[in-house]
């Protein structure tokens, strides 16, 4: 089973991701955004960074990126697809998930801990975490403010495709950038193409603070084991 | 033929936009009477192309290519024909 | 001034009028020329013999320092210094100042000061895996406040907007708000990279390579920074300040992964970063180094804006460029690799004998100037002399001070000083984690631990500096920089291995300034030798001074630590209740230079406290053995503020409070907020507090159990006074302050 | 009286504009023949003024206001009154 962790210029947190999906006993490859096939990949993972430089409009540019298609072919056939932070916004940008990031309200790039409810515990990405479990995971973004029309905010609540969810956890956590609905991630309706903020790659390990994002790789794994 | 082409790429009518807000604070705070103060982005850009229709053509697909449907619109604020200084 | 000597050529006068080259300088230019410069080679010397390139009024005096050690790898003389830190792997790192830029534009100014320590980082070999910043601001009260807000939010957002990005974390750092640094603010910048012992590359090339060009094009961009950063900020010469210097993270990221597939690949024999005076110091350094000549084709050179002439080509200071010297046969691999990042890479010089810079435009040359003489500026020593003012200040009788009734509402009150209250709003907008390599992030924390993945080992860094200190005793100031940088990186585990220097100071030619540049070294000097550790990297800034303003000489000093097992490491916070508190050291602390005295009486006077360098060593020993025995894992130093801030700030992390019992007859206010060095506080739990205390007896420490952690309060037992505090309400005024400035 | 401005701030020319760089790479790389591009700021606003003149002082002086002397240039792209839809 191996996982494609896509880079685009700009992109930053490639090696974190690989290394986290490594350390579950997956196999992560890099593949250049320009690359023309991913065949023989099981899962995408659009990593977290400055995609050219985040210019524009964070994932505004990278949207272009000749590997999109293929990104785009995955997500229609069923693969999981995971973007992180700017691979949410990038995912966005590129209509594989509705909606869009707006700049935080606090109008800056933010780096610190956030506490998130999992919505959804039966989805490839999350059947490791208990409904309802809170997650203390790190953000670090400053356009992170999700944002949709009425009707699609309703179709994503109806359709219960909001993943994760800010909340406030004694006197702690809360809301960090205005973002609608307290929204921090979101998957696509047929359940398979996955956006968050937060970073669980960065929360994966003991000597780094905190486990709670390991339940992700987790899961992808048990999934990606079921299918073979 | 070539061409100088503005585009205004701004937030939607009815989107927050924090930015404009605070700078909407900071004008107030130095005496100004304005309001609704947004901002938006500007791109200048030379193009080659046949004639002005093709030019304006190509614009606003750049300006639609580039800008997000979701909270965003587009203008071809201004466009005119280069004469290049030789 | 006439010279009788050599009667100078009209040309000549006029080109010395032009440049500001000093007649001196100039005839020894003549001299090693064998004739009259022409116009681009007197700007090439006005450049390299300025103070940021040539080190021309500090390097006689870098000499005293320390620069060899068990782990140095690479001292001073490259772009970085290089320690081994086991296992095959070693750390580069290296500190440089961007004062002059910052305070033009602060955004810009910032953020080019980074991607340029990245760089230094890079051509030595090593991924950059660590950021750290020191800032020195005015004042944050009443009107001069106003600058200061917009100086600290630009400096801070143009750190963040180029570090951010990149993808390097932000992990450690300091801010200091002094009124001496209101026109002239301090930025900066500190960067550690990882490389395996074998990946170490040098700014070498050998006879006959072809030397080539790889980044960003050329631009008119901060034409005569180095220069200008060698120049008073003064009004007269603001004509003089260079076109702003734009700094692009996303082409430094491409240029960053280019550069380092390279050396992986082992493609390149040589690699220098274009930093201040561009192509004129990378390239006439390296060919000095390599003790050849160079010759530089600049209608080669990749240029951004039409019709460059030669003398801005070469002074150009565009960010984002490297030079490259492949091995041979390897060209077209690297030019390969370059294309696929979308970067040019082209050759524009070549490797000769003959030990000249030749510059060619046009097939013509344009410049011819023997290398050692660019390299190797004329050093001066001067006339020194301490400032009477400063004298009396430091000699000033605080005998007299009025000990305070009430001393429950001071530790609030210290807490809320710009200068001891939470930095959280600062490095919040820093990414300190992106590499998922920092085991103690920001605020955790005295220094930043990152561990080194693959192995069971981590590293501990930190930057440190105290102007007060400096300003009233610059050589005192200087070896508690050091000291303090050193028990930093003890107190989180780590064992000290070298340090860098970034040495801020006013104009030296000045008697008063060169004696606290004199001083400030010769302080460093001293507590490397008794502290036992090398400098292998720094940089000096001098001329921090206009007509209305000077700042106290300020070494940032950032050290670099190991830790054998990351496991084994301490932080700053209460972790529970029912642990005893130890401190090393006496609950005495001295009021000269404290930061009580200024919040408390607005007066910056006295003698600063007594530095033991012998004890110092002993105190710094003693926490690591704590901690590598498992037997602590909280440890926190009591700096500024004394006693009472450092076991405030130990009980904000987890709001976990403690009560404490002083015995000693003093003055409570020295007790409490007294400063004092080689002083550690530290947590240990019932089953090791006899072994932990017979250790401290063993080396012969001062020591005492204040107290047990618990509850959600601080209290602190005086023989005469009974004082209490809400750790929560405690831990809100401290985040304020900053909050407000950053929102 | 009300009045509304549309204010562009860009960066002066010969100043790098990395943002400008990376827009017009993705388009050559999209088959745009362009170039020379610059990304810069738009700020629409509405005023109070006692007529165009004092609204367009206003406006220029706040332009002046936002802008960074040392990067950046602005100017007053348009100004008109305001029919308040009541
Ligand atoms: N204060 C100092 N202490 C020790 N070494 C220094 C100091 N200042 C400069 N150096 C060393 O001198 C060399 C040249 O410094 P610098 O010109 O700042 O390097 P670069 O041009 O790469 O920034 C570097 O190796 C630097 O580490
Ligand atoms: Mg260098």
């Amino acid at each position: 089973m191996r996982v494609a962790v896509i880079v685009f210029p700009g992109s930053n947190c490639d090696r974190d991701t690989q290394w986290a999906l490594e350390r579950m006993g997956l196999q992560a490859d890099l593949v250049w955004h320009t690359a023309g096939s991913l065949e023989g990949y099981s899962a995408v993972f659009l990593p977290g960074g400055f995609s050219y430089g985040d210019y524009l409009r964070a994932g505004a540019l990278a949207k272009f990126s000749p590997v999109m298609a293929e990104v785009r072919r995955l997500a229609e056939r069923g693969y999981p697809v995971v973007g992180i932070c700017n691979g949410f916004q990038i995912l966005t940008e590129a209509g594989l998930l509705p909606g869009a990031l707006l700049a935080n309200t606090n109008l800056h790039y933010t780096c610190r801990d956030v506490l998130v409810r999992v919505e959804r515990s039966d989805l490839p990405f999350t059947q490791a975490y208990r409904p309802g479990q809170v997650l203390r995971l790190p953000m670090a973004h400053g356009e992170g403010r999700y944002y949709t029309d009425d009707e699609t905010l309703h179709r994503l609540e109806q359709n219960r495709q909001v993943v994760f969810r800010y909340v406030e956890h004694h006197g702690q956590g809360g809301n960090p950038n205005g973002s609608l609905a307290d929204i921090a991630g979101i998957v696509n309706e047929r359940g398979n193409v996955l956006g968050m903020m937060p970073h669980p790659e960065r929360a994966a390990e003991e000597v780094l603070g905190s486990v709670d994002g390991e339940g992700l790789f987790q899961s992808l794994k048990q999934t990606l084991e079921m299918v073979v | 033929m070539k061409f100088h082409a503005t585009i205004l790429i701004e937030l939607k009518a009815g989107i927050l936009d924090p930015q404009g807000r605070a700078v909407e604070g900071v004008l107030r705070g130095l005496g100004y009477r304005v309001e609704a103060v947004r901002v938006g982005r500007v791109l200048e850009m030379e193009l080659e192309a046949t004639g002005e229709p093709e030019a304006r053509e190509t614009a606003l697909s750049i300006a639609e290519a580039l800008a997000n449907p979701v909270m965003e619109v587009y203008a071809l604020e201004a466009l005119r024909p280069l004469q290049e200084v030789l | 001034m006439e010279d009788t000597l050599t009667p100078l050529s009209e040309q000549a006068k006029a080109l010395l009028e032009e440049t500001g080259i000093p007649l001196g300088e100039y005839q020894e230019i003549v001299r090693r020329m064998g004739r009259e410069p022409n116009r681009l080679e007197l700007y090439l010397f006005k450049v390299m013999w300025s103070e940021h390139c040539s080190y021309k009024n500090s390097r006689p005096l870098l000499r005293m320092l320390p620069k060899e050690g068990p782990a140095v790898l690479q001292g001073p003389g490259e772009n970085a210094g290089v320690v081994d830190i086991g296992e095959g792997w070693a750390v580069a790192f290296k500190i440089e100042s961007h004062n002059h830029p910052s305070a033009v534009e602060p955004v810009q100014g910032a953020a080019t000061g980074v991607g340029g320590i990245i760089r230094d980082i890079m051509a030595m070999g090593a991924r950059p895996i660590a950021l750290l910043n020191s800032l020195r601001f005015g004042k944050l009260e009443g009107d001069p406040g106003q600058r200061t807000r917009y100086l600290v939010g630009g400096v801070v957002g143009g750190i963040a907007h180029y570090g951010n990005a990149i993808g390097i974390p932000t992990v450690a750092g300091e801010v200091y708000f002094h009124p001496d640094y209101q026109e002239n603010p301090l930025v900066n910048a500190m960067c550690v990279g990882l490389l395996k012992t074998d990946q170490l590359r040098k700014s070498r090339a050998s006879l006959g390579r072809a030397v080539y060009y790889a980044g960003a094009k050329t631009g008119r961009d901060g034409i005569g920074g180095a220069a200008f950063a060698s120049e008073e900020l003064s009004e007269d010469n603001q004509s003089k300040r260079p076109s702003v210097q734009v700094g692009d993270p996303f082409l430094g990221k491409l240029l960053m992964e280019g550069t380092l597939e390279a050396i992986h690949q082992d493609l390149v024999e040589g690699v220098q970063d274009m930093g201040a005076a561009g192509l004129t110091s990378s390239l006439s350094e390296m060919a000095h180094k390599s003790g050849l000549g160079l010759e530089l084709d600049l209608d080669r050179v990749p240029q951004r804006e039409a019709g460059m002439n030669p003398l801005e080509l070469m002074l150009s200071e565009s960010q984002e460029r490297m030079v490259l010297v492949p091995r041979p046969g390897k060209e077209g691999e690297l030019q390969a690799l370059f294309a696929h990042y979308g970067l040019d890479c082209v050759p524009v010089a070549e490797v000769i004998a003959e030990p000249v810079f030749r510059i060619k435009a046009k097939g013509m040359v344009v410049a011819e100037v023997p290398t050692d003489a660019l390299a190797e500026a004329p050093t001066y020593t001067r006339e020194m002399e301490e400032s009477p003012q400063v004298q009396a200040l430091r000699m000033k009788d605080l005998s007299g001070l009025p000990v305070p009734g009430d001393l429950q509402p001071i530790l609030p009150q210290l807490l809320s000083s710009p200068n001891l209250c939470s930095r959280a709003p600062v490095f919040e907008r820093y990414d300190h984690q992106v590499g998922t390599n920092t085991v103690l992030v920001p605020g955790k924390g005295d220094a930043a631990i990152l561990r080194i993945k693959g192995t069971g080992r981590a590293i501990a860094v930190k930057v440190d500096a105290n102007p007060r200190y400096s300003k009233l005793h610059p050589r005192l100031g200087a070896m508690h920089a050091l000291a303090e940088a050193m028990r930093n990186v003890s107190v989180v585990g780590g064992q000290p291995l070298a340090y860098t220097d970034g040495l801020n100071c006013p104009n030296p030619e000045t008697p008063h300034g060169y004696y606290e540049l004199s001083e400030t070294i010769r302080g460093l000097a001293e507590a490397s030798q008794a502290l036992e550790i090398p400098v292998v990297s720094g940089n000096v800034s001098l001329y921090n001074e206009g007509p209305s303003y000077r700042i106290p000489p300020t070494p940032m000093v950032g050290v670099v630590g190991i830790l054998e097992d990351v496991e084994r490491r301490a932080e700053t916070g209460f972790r529970k209740p029912g642990e005893f508190v130890v401190l090393i050291g006496e609950p005495k602390g001295e009021l000269g230079a404290s930061e009580y005295l200024w919040v408390r009486e607005g007066l910056e006077a006295g003698h600063p406290p007594r530095l033991d360098l012998g004890l110092e060593a002993k105190a710094q020993s003693a926490i690591r053995e704590l901690i590598g025995l498992g037997w602590v894992r909280t440890a926190h130093d009591v700096a500024e503020g004394g006693l009472a801030v450092a076991l405030a700030e130990m009980t904000f992390p987890y709001g976990v409070g403690a009560t404490v019992e002083i015995r000693e007859q003093d003055r409570p206010d020295a007790l409490l907020f007294g400063e004092a060095p080689s002083r550690i506080l530290f947590t240990v739990g019932q089953t090791h507090l006899h072994e932990a205390t017979r250790l401290l007896q063993a080396k012969g420490l001062p020591y005492r159990v204040l107290g047990q952690t618990g509850g959600d309060e601080l209290t602190i037992l005086l023989p005469r006074a009974q004082l209490k505090w809400s750790v929560s309400e405690l831990k809100q005024t401290w985040e304020a302050p900053l909050r407000e400035v950053l929102p």
